[in-house]
């Protein structure tokens, strides 16, 4: 015994070297934390230059481990807590990336200065959280882990969404919260049972699946379901979705931006990690795996789709356009091929680049504008051309038209489809492709509506000015540049998620 | 004679002629536009009567240029610039460049032309020009080309005096009424361009010649319709009488030798190339409107109706002739009928000059306004009667002659109903006779006024020598009997014998019918029998009212219930498929609520139907709550049945 | 002269240099705008004769083999590895064979033309030139491109542009009418989009190592370059619901592209668009997208998919007459003037369709024809309609009667606008319509019992109603009696300007002598038809004996 | 010896009872008792089916970390109830409803 | 019957009867005292389950820190006057379809379930002989599971401080 704790513990140490980035978020946490209690308190510039910082050095560290494995390689960390391999190491990059941006945008918590300055620290260090979380739910392969890391996650979207300290902070926060509570114990429930049937939280380990199909039956049919319940939230996929409008509606733009990238991703691959698992024992049941993740990422998109057709407030729009582009995403897991990993991993790329842009912009307009109603977009687009055209280069990337990558993601993720209906000839696969790019007609008519009012009303008469902070519109220029970079030049970002290895 | 050799730019000469004339006068002297062009087309003329002379034996086609070509090696289908030059184009060209330089020459004093006649001028010349490449072509397509460039200059020049409503409307109807016929023309070119694989036309007769095919017939059958349309025949008719509207020299170049002769010409140079039925069927079409137009001109109160009316009679005639065998009489009658034709027509533009007005009540006492003029007028309204020692008995006798002969050997064929055609032709001639001695009564009838207005010589002349022209000199040496004269082609075919009992028939018909002419302009007594004639001739058998109940109004009916398909259908699919799933009983009313507020209105809509997914009833979080749950247990549920075996 | 090699690059990127140079030249120049766009437009004229000079049909006809195009550019653009099933290879790819080039040349016509209109412009200058270069430059793509991504990206980049010219300087339902063709476009564009996606998996070429899914449309026309036992293998037998996938294919693409052209009933965005479309726009949507749409089925669909075209000839064909019938009677009842042209538009491109479907070198040659020819006409017709909205900011025909008398120079060139409209001899109309029915029956002498006589005989119905509503119009607008709905108006209405006659007057010139010699244009393209009918025929019927 | 089954069903009963509670109840803290329920009963599963799992005692863990959880989420929640309830006045789910489309 | 065994489903029906009164109370103070009843039930249970740890953790964070902080929350949320700890109840019909038939379809796939596997007592392996569960707990989460115990801590940390931030006065005199 005591030499198992000795060797467990060795092993504990000797991985605390693959686990640097984790450590380098705790440590700017703690960073953060120590200055904000011991000094005076943290000036805001002074939060985000550590915040940044730390995700900057989280960003070298993370770079550092991408040549330490060779595509072929995995890590397993800490008695098979968490498993490091080029997938995660990939998005903890974007993770990073977005953090940093992130904590860019302008600040948006109301309140007197200090106080301000107070809660921003605190944002910095809850987006830092959040950043931790994901980097956790990357890399989970443990129950016990996923759960937890999918807890860092919501708890810091809780509380990220109240940031604004508005009157109607309080009611998206909770909305999310409990959302997020019944669905985590839903989840809960079903990797109970997981657990049980499987006898271990190891999904990694063979024997966890094994012992799992051992035992097909409803139980384990219910018990998936439910489990999918907590991923679907943090997806926001139907029918897990319905927090998503409210919290959009009140959280910090900042905030928002991650909130939609970060656990969707993390998420993303967790259930990329089950797919195989959980398509292999649904075999032996009536229920297909790919039926079911088609049937949701149909739901998913059409739904998503549909609801953001009438939605009168750009951040609930958004939202919804987070649903439907989750639709999209699913579609990579329906089957799990080679091409349509690589198709998904893209997607995921340029759904977060686009997401992060638009949300940049937005938050320009949010500014004169904070809840972002549709209606006082009227004519801004003559008032500041430039926010305005970038604007819709990011609607246009979401959409998914040339020139922009989001439709190279598109094209991609429905090749993928096809590719897979060819080999495997199931018929939901071309309802799901047919489906997918009917939506990508309906999600014009929607993504569009901003640029829409912003060129073709008229400005009213007493029209607020518009601030135009020129960091960020370079920020946002800069992400648009690279999705309609990454448009013409796929292969540059393609050859990153190549040598990701699909194995797993 | 000795034929000359025939080089190409004898082609620049005959076409050229009067489109030089008039660049030339438009540059110089812009106000003699008219003598300048009208010296053109009689060098254009004199050229072509020279080529007459010494090429009238000699068949010659000449390539000009290809125009365009589709294909290669086999499959080629070459569409060449070619003219033919032979007897019947060669003579036709000639009549058609005479009268084309009378007109004219004619036009340069018309009074009604005030100002500026470039424009009138240009479509003049355009109409001959184009009239010429009819003559000439050797090629069916070119013909289409020049054939509709004359509907063109038609509608040009009816239409001259646009500010007029009739005018703009006669005009539009000209042409459309064409474009009808000519529909017949392109699936005649369909068929020729394909089963025939090229378009000259010497070929074609050549091909025609060595046997007939069952497309020709088709072919022929919409040359035919062409013709129909472009002869103004029944049931075609109805633009000629409205295309009066267009200045009246117009009116004479466009039914003596432009237009209408076109149609007749047409059928004569692809004579060879009709099979049975057409011909046939052109036979009747021809009787019918020979007598459908004669009775149309008895009772016509305007001088120019009249003489429409009598022109579409005698279209019916040549066309008869044609449909029975004998296109020569049909060549026949449509030369002698140029000449007396025009003449009736600038005589006609003349009197009305003196009398302000067209009208035949007005016109009375021409006698002693313009002598000249009016001999001219009658001797060739006598010649349209068909009266012995003018040029329209023999030609008259030619076709009476020829159908007789057809409907004799029909009918011992089986074929009863041709004598239809002859009685209708006979009827035709009786007919003829009444409505010309009518227009003469009134024309003779005395009236006392004595405005006198001089006729300038360049209107005096040419209606004098078409007067002239009138007699049965033109046609033959012998005044009555057809089968010598100079036209006819004796080596051609066969010439009919005329029975001995026709021409005292037809001599007796004309002075019996000249006779109740006559009476017919002191017919005062209004008989309700009377009166329905009197309507049903004027009106042309209300065929325009037919035409109007039984084919435009029913096309723009199934146009405007295109509109509302487009509208109402095919938008409201386009807005019903924006408006995704809605149920089908919504549909109808959704289209017509979001017709117009359009597509975002109706996304709207679309969702405020489906929208539950974002409402969830009340917008609380336990509903949603709710909602996922439910969510879960369909799906449970469903799997459940799927493991009993659903 | 080594540019030469790059004249089509240079004809897409000339306009977008142009664009980029507005959008950068500051609002103090704002006048210059429109020189701008005028001088983008005439180097590429410039290019365009360039390219004319350079061009010599004896090179070889295109269609089936990249050495056989002309002014051929190919580079490498992206090669994306996708893991088991291989690499992706996209290029670009520029070449014009006789099917694009007289589309090419069309388009920098009518393109220079819409320019010369837009001089009233007087809103928003710089995003309306930036736009319209901008849109000139996809359309060069879309016709020169070769590599069907690259194709697609132009003929995706035609709609925002559009969407944004119509509904930002249309009339008063210019925002209805924009969405509207934005998402008809949309919708013709990801049926495309599918079909690409098919073709590119199952397609395949090899550069002497390795081989690769390639986007290469000259490669998609090969049987030979279909990776055997792929979804649209020619040589498998891959179905769909109890469909051949590649009629299904076929199909999709044929309906993507049939919006564009626009085929009836898939039109209705057609007249809205074309209504409420600023002048200069209204003449480049017809003079030009459509066009796309014709060049589309043939490029993509004709010859990827010509087993398709044979077995759907029929089909394609009714298609074609009920457009041709359909528009002329919409158009009959037109009351506004530019509807009633833009339902012509729909009735002539029915003659394109159904010369298209015909899959005879006759029929081939019509459509092309008529594609350049119904470019210019409704170009002119268009601007017609743009002259009098600008005297009088109203185009109900009602309103109007003989203004021949106060415009005789402007009732001149409308004569002869509306006159190749119904198809005149003389005039380039008659030309392609005469050719169209000569293939449309041969084509009736096939076996396809659905194609039969009764549709060329009955298409020639359209020259009745194309003859009805030209004529319609010129007796009620330009006849008669003079009259205005305003008296007003009778001020404003004056006789064309200079820079409309000069305008009006070249297009009118120019529609003149493609009348009168057709072999001008004939010439360029007609050894590419040829190749194109015989190897569509040849392969396509080898594929369905198989 | 307690069948597992008795176990599982007794968490299957409150776990249902949970979720009712937190459907049907209007006030927040009443809602969050409902998870609190649920979550008990989900510890119920994992407490049992940890006795099986001697060598790591997972399920045991999990549970504790699930309380654990559940009690920071209890923290923030009733941060944000005592928010609320400054701006809205109120603690009823059917009338906080300031984010309505 | 084993005391030991009837005391389990005593508790066990004590829980259910309390959870069930749960859902009918109308005082707010009542179900949280009824919930108090649940946990301390459970905790038994848990004794039964063989999870001496978590029995204990179970009354000190549960009884001992959650419970105290909703009865927190209800006092701190009651300050009106006049203010009775009601709390209505509303989605009668659809809460409690969709609760009773999840709470009945788990019910049915439960006693679907075959769990011949867990009629045998656990094995406890030879080198854990000498340890208790709580002992051989301890070790585990130092060792084991020290990674997510760290978490939790940072967990807790990050959480307070942001609970902290939102839950305190507004300053500048704002605070309502």
């Amino acid at each position: 015994m005591e030499q198992e704790v000795y060797s467990t513990l060795t092993e504990t140490l000797d991985g605390l070297g693959t686990f640097l980035p984790e450590i380098a978020l705790v440590a700017s946490i703690l960073l953060i934390f120590a200055l904000e209690t011991f000094t005076r308190g943290l000036s805001i510039q002074w939060s985000r230059v550590m915040g940044i910082g730390g995700f900057m050095v989280v960003l070298g560290l993370s770079l550092l481990q991408w040549p330490l494995l060779d595509s072929g390689n995995s890590i397993t960390l800490f008695e098979e807590m968490l498993i490091l391999d080029r997938l995660s190491v990939f998005f903890k990059i974007l993770f990073s990336i977005a953090g940093i941006l992130v904590l860019l945008f302008p600040v948006e918590i109301n309140g007197e200065p200090r106080q301000v300055a107070h809660r921003f620290a605190v944002f910095a260090v809850l987006i830092l959280f959040m950043a931790l979380g994901g980097h956790l739910l990357l890399m989970a392969s443990n129950l016990l882990m996923a759960y937890m890391a999918i807890e860092v996650l919501s708890i810091s979207g809780y509380l990220i969404t109240f940031f604004r300290f508005e009157k109607y902070s309080g009611e998206g926060g909770i909305k999310y919260l409990i959302f997020g509570g019944v669905s985590s114990a839903v989840m809960l429930y079903g990797f109970s049972f997981l657990y049980g049937l499987g006898g271990t939280l190891d999904f990694t380990n063979p024997d966890f699946f094994a012992q799992l199909s051992v035992s097909s039956v409803p139980l384990l049919v219910i018990a998936i379901l439910m489990s999918l319940a907590g991923i679907l939230f943090k997806l926001s996929a139907i029918p897990m979705h319905f927090w998503a409008p409210d919290a959009y509606r009140v959280a910090p733009t900042g905030g928002l931006a991650f909130i939609s990238v970060v656990p969707k991703i993390a998420a993303l691959v967790l259930l990329i990690r089950l797919t195989p698992g959980f398509s292999d024992i649904l075999a032996a049941t009536p229920l297909s795996w790919m039926v079911l993740m088609a049937t949701i990422a149909m739901i998913t998109m059409t739904a998503g789709n549909a609801a953001a057709l009438s939605q009168k407030n750009a951040l609930r729009l958004m939202a919804y356009s987070g649903v439907a582009h989750t639709g999209f995403l699913l579609i990579g897991v329906v089957v799990l091929t080679e091409y349509s990993f690589y198709a998904v991993v893209f997607y995921a790329v340029i759904f977060a680049l686009a997401n992060l842009g638009t949300f940049l912009l937005l938050s320009v307009y949010r500014l004169n504008n904070p809840g972002l109603e549709m209606s006082r977009f009227h004519g801004l687009g003559f008032k500041a051309a430039l926010p305005a055209v970038l604007l819709l280069i990011g609607m246009i990337a979401l959409t998914g038209l040339p020139p922009t990558a989001g439709f190279s993601g598109k094209l991609l993720l429905f090749s993928s489809v096809w590719e897979s209906y060819q080999s495997i000839g199931n018929t939901i696969l071309t309802a799901l492709l047919i489906l997918g790019i009917l939506n990508t007609v309906v999600a014009l008519g929607f993504y569009l509506k901003i640029p829409y009012l912003m060129f073709f009303r008229p400005l009213p008469a007493e029209a607020p000015r518009i601030q135009t902070p020129s960091l960020i519109i370079v920020f946002s220029a800069m992400a648009m540049f690279l999705l309609l970079y990454i448009f013409f030049q796929p292969d540059s970002l393609m050859r990153w998620i190549n040598s990701i290895n699909f194995a797993l | 004679m000795e034929a000359l050799p025939f080089h190409n730019w004898y082609w620049d000469l005959i076409f050229l002629g009067p489109v030089l004339g008039l660049i030339l006068g438009l540059v110089l002297f812009k106000k003699k536009v008219g003598v300048f062009t009208t010296l053109g087309m009689a060098f254009s003329t004199f050229f072509l009567v020279f080529l007459c002379l010494w090429n009238l034996d000699t068949p010659v086609t000449s390539k000009i240029f290809n125009w365009w070509h589709i294909g290669s090696g086999q499959n080629i289908l070459q569409v060449d610039i070619l003219f033919t030059s032979n007897r019947l184009t060669l003579l036709m060209g000639s009549l058609v460049g005479f009268i084309a330089t009378l007109v004219f020459w004619y036009s340069t004093h018309y009074e009604a032309l005030k100002g500026d006649k470039s424009r009138y001028y240009a479509g003049l010349v355009l109409f001959t020009f184009a009239m010429m490449g009819i003559v000439f072509s050797g090629n069916l397509l070119l013909t289409f080309v020049f054939w509709e460039l004359v509907g063109f200059s038609s509608w040009f020049l009816i239409g001259y005096w646009h500010h007029k409503p009739e005018a703009a409307r006669a005009a539009r109807k000209a042409f459309l009424v064409n474009r009808i016929g000519d529909i017949g023309f392109i699936i005649a070119l369909m068929l020729v361009g394909v089963y025939g694989g090229t378009f000259d036309i010497e070929v074609l007769l050549r091909e025609a010649h060595s046997g007939h095919q069952a497309w020709m017939t088709w072919a022929g059958a919409g040359l035919l319709l062409a013709v129909i349309g472009k002869s103004a025949q029944f049931p075609l008719l109805t633009w000629l009488p409205d295309a009066m509207e267009g200045p009246t020299p117009v009116s004479a170049l466009l039914h003596a030798a432009t237009m209408v002769a076109a149609g007749v010409f047409l059928l004569v140079r692809m004579f060879d190339f009709l099979a049975e039925p057409v011909l046939t069927t052109a036979a009747f079409v021809g009787g019918i409107t020979a007598f459908m137009g004669a009775f149309a001109a008895w009772r016509q109160e305007d001088i120019k109706k009249v003489l429409a009316f009598s022109t579409i009679s005698q279209l019916g005639f040549m066309i008869a002739s044609i449909g029975a065998g004998y296109p020569q009489f049909a060549f026949l009658h449509l030369f002698t009928h140029a000449f007396f034709k025009a003449g009736l027509f600038l005589g006609a533009g003349v009197m009305a000059h003196h009398a302000n007005s067209y009208s035949l009540e007005a016109m009375g006492g021409m006698l002693k306004k313009a002598p000249w003029v009016t001999y001219a007028f009658i001797a060739a309204a006598l010649a349209l009667a068909g009266v012995p020692l003018f040029s329209g008995f023999i030609s008259k006798e030619a076709i009476l002659a020829g159908i007789n002969n057809w409907t004799a050997i029909s009918v011992r064929e089986g074929f009863h109903s041709s004598i239809l055609v002859s009685i209708l032709l006979w009827s035709g001639v009786f007919l003829t006779a009444v409505y010309v001695a009518r227009m003469l009564g009134y024309l003779l009838k005395p009236k006392n006024e004595t405005a006198a207005v001089s006729t300038p010589n360049s209107q005096l002349i040419p209606v004098v020598l078409l007067g002239i022209g009138s007699i049965w000199l033109v046609a033959g040496l012998l005044p009555w009997d057809f089968s010598q004269a100079w036209i006819i082609d004796q080596s051609a075919e066969s010439i009919p014998e005329a029975p001995i009992w026709m021409m005292p028939l037809t001599i007796s018909l004309i002075i019996f019918g000249g006779y109740l002419g006559y009476r017919d302009v002191h017919y005062t007594k209004q008989k309700a029998f009377n009166r329905a004639v009197t309507n049903l001739s004027r009106l042309n058998w209300q065929l325009d009212a037919i035409y109007n109940a039984m084919i435009v109004a029913p096309t723009l009916w199934v146009a405007g219930m295109v509109r509302i398909i487009d509208k109402k259908v095919l938008d409201g699919l386009y807005n019903g498929a924006v408006a995704g799933f809605v149920v089908v009983g919504h549909f109808l009313n959704l289209v017509d609520r979001y017709l117009v507020d359009g597509t975002v209105h109706l996304s709207v809509y679309v969702v405020r139907r489906s929208g539950v997914l974002a409402k969830a009833g009340s917008g609380s979080i336990q509903a949603y709550l709710i909602w996922a749950a439910l969510f879960l247990l369909v799906l449970i549920i469903t799997v459940f049945f799927m493991f009993i075996g659903f | 002269m080594t540019m030469d090699q790059y004249l089509l690059s240079f004809l897409i990127f000339t306009p977008i240099a142009g664009a980029l140079l507005v959008l950068i030249l500051p609002a103090k120049f704002e006048s210059q705008y429109k020189l701008v766009g005028l001088g983008a437009l005439l180097i590429m004229a410039l290019i365009l004769i360039r390219i004319y000079t350079l061009y010599d049909p004896q090179h070889g006809a295109g269609v089936y083999e990249l050495e056989a195009f002309h002014f051929v550019e190919h580079a490498p653009w992206f090669t994306l590895d996708l893991g088991a099933i291989g690499s992706l290879r996209a290029s670009y790819l520029l070449g014009v064979d006789g099917f694009s080039l007289p589309l090419v040349m069309l388009s920098v016509v009518v393109l220079l033309a819409g320019v010369v209109a837009s001089w009233g412009i007087k809103k928003n200058l710089k995003g309306y030139f930036s736009l319209y270069l901008l849109l000139s430059g996809s359309v060069m793509g879309c016709f020169v491109a070769l590599d069907f991504l690259l194709f697609y990206l132009f003929f995706e980049f035609l709609l925002l542009p559009m969407f944004f010219l119509i509904g930002l300087w249309g009339g008063l339902r210019r925002e209805y009418a924009a969405i509207k063709f934005f998402l008809y476009t949309l919708l013709g564009s990801v049926l495309i989009l599918i079909v690409m996606v098919m073709l590119y998996l199952s397609v395949q070429e090899g550069d002497g190592e390795a081989f690769f899914k390639t986007f290469n449309m000259v490669s998609m026309t090969q049987a030979e370059n279909f990776i055997p036992g792929s979804a649209l293998d020619p040589g498998g037998d891959q179905m769909l619901w109890g469909w051949p996938l590649r009629w299904v294919a076929f199909l999709l693409l044929f309906i993507g592209f049939a919006i564009k052209v626009p085929v009836v009933p898939l039109h209705t965005w057609l007249p809205d668009a074309h209504v409420e479309a600023p002048t200069a726009i209204s003449v480049v949507l017809a003079g030009v997208l459509l066009k796309v749409g014709g060049y589309g089925i043939l490029r993509a669909g004709f010859l990827i998919f010509p087993d398709g075209a044979i077995e759907f000839a029929g089909f394609i064909a009714v298609l074609g007459l009920i457009s041709i019938i359909y528009g002329g009677l919409n158009a009959l009842v037109s009351k506004d003037l530019k509807r009633l042209v833009a339902y012509s538009s729909v009735a002539h491109m029915g003659f394109v369709v159904l010369g298209l479907a015909s899959l005879t070198n006759e029929g081939f040659s019509g459509a092309i024809y008529q594609m350049v020819s119904h470019g210019l006409i409704s170009s002119l017709l268009f601007l017609v309609a743009g002259v009098l909205y600008d005297r009088t900011g109203d185009r109900m025909i009602e309103k109007y009667s003989g203004l021949a008398q106060k415009m005789p120079r402007f009732t001149a060139i409308s004569v002869l606008g509306l006159f190749a409209a119904l198809g005149l001899p003389g005039l380039p109309g008659f030309i392609a319509e005469i050719m169209v029915f000569l293939g449309a029956m041969t084509a009736a002498k096939g076996p396809d019992p659905l194609f039969s006589i009764a549709i060329p005989i009955l298409a020639t119905l359209g020259l009745i109603i194309g003859a009805g509503y030209c004529l319609w119009v010129l007796q009620r607008m330009y006849f008669g009696k003079f009259y205005v709905h305003n008296p007003a108006w009778e001020k404003s209405l004056i006789d064309l300007t200079k820079r409309e006659s000069i305008l009006l007057y070249s297009l009118g010139l120019l529609i003149l002598s493609l009348g009168l010699f057709p072999s001008f244009l004939i010439n360029i393209y007609e050894g590419t038809v040829e190749a194109a009918v015989s190897g569509i025929l040849e392969t396509g019927n080898a594929i369905l004996n198989r | 010896m307690i069948p597992i089954s008795h176990f599982l069903l007794f968490s299957a009963v409150l776990f249902g009872l949970g979720l009712i509670i937190v459907f049907t109840r209007k006030h927040i803290l009443m809602v969050l008792m409902g998870i609190e329920l649920m979550l008990n009963a989900v510890n119920i599963n994992l407490a049992v089916f940890g006795h099986w799992d001697t060598k790591f005692q997972q399920g045991q863990i999990f549970a504790l970390f699930v309380i654990l959880v559940a009690a920071a989420e209890a923290g923030v929640a009733l941060a944000i109830i005592i928010k609320l309830f400054k701006n809205f006045k109120t603690v009823d789910l059917s009338r906080i409803s300031g984010l309505k489309d | 019957m084993d005391a030991a065994i009837v005391t389990f489903y005593m508790f066990c029906g004590l829980a259910v009867v309390a959870a069930t009164g749960m859902v009918f109370t109308k005082n707010l103070l009542y179900a949280a005292g009824l919930l108090a009843i649940v946990m301390l039930s459970l905790a038994v249970v848990f004794i039964y389950a063989g999870a001496m740890f978590l029995a204990v953790s179970q009354i000190l964070i549960y009884v001992g820190g959650i419970l105290v902080l909703i009865i927190f929350g209800v006092m701190l949320t009651s300050r009106k006057p006049g203010f009775s700890f009601e709390a209505g109840t509303h989605y009668h019909f659809f809460g409690w379809l969709a609760g009773l038939s999840i709470m009945v379809i788990l019910i049915m796939t439960i006693l679907d379930f075959d769990f011949t596997r867990w009629m045998h007592p656990p094995e406890v392996p030879d080198n854990l002989s000498g340890y208790t569960s709580i002992q051989h707990i301890g070790v585990l989460l130092m060792s084991k599971y020290l990674l997510i115990l760290e978490l939790a801590a940072i967990f807790l940390l990050v959480v307070m401080a942001g609970a902290l931030q939102i839950g305190a006065k507004e300053e500048g005199g704002k605070a309502s």
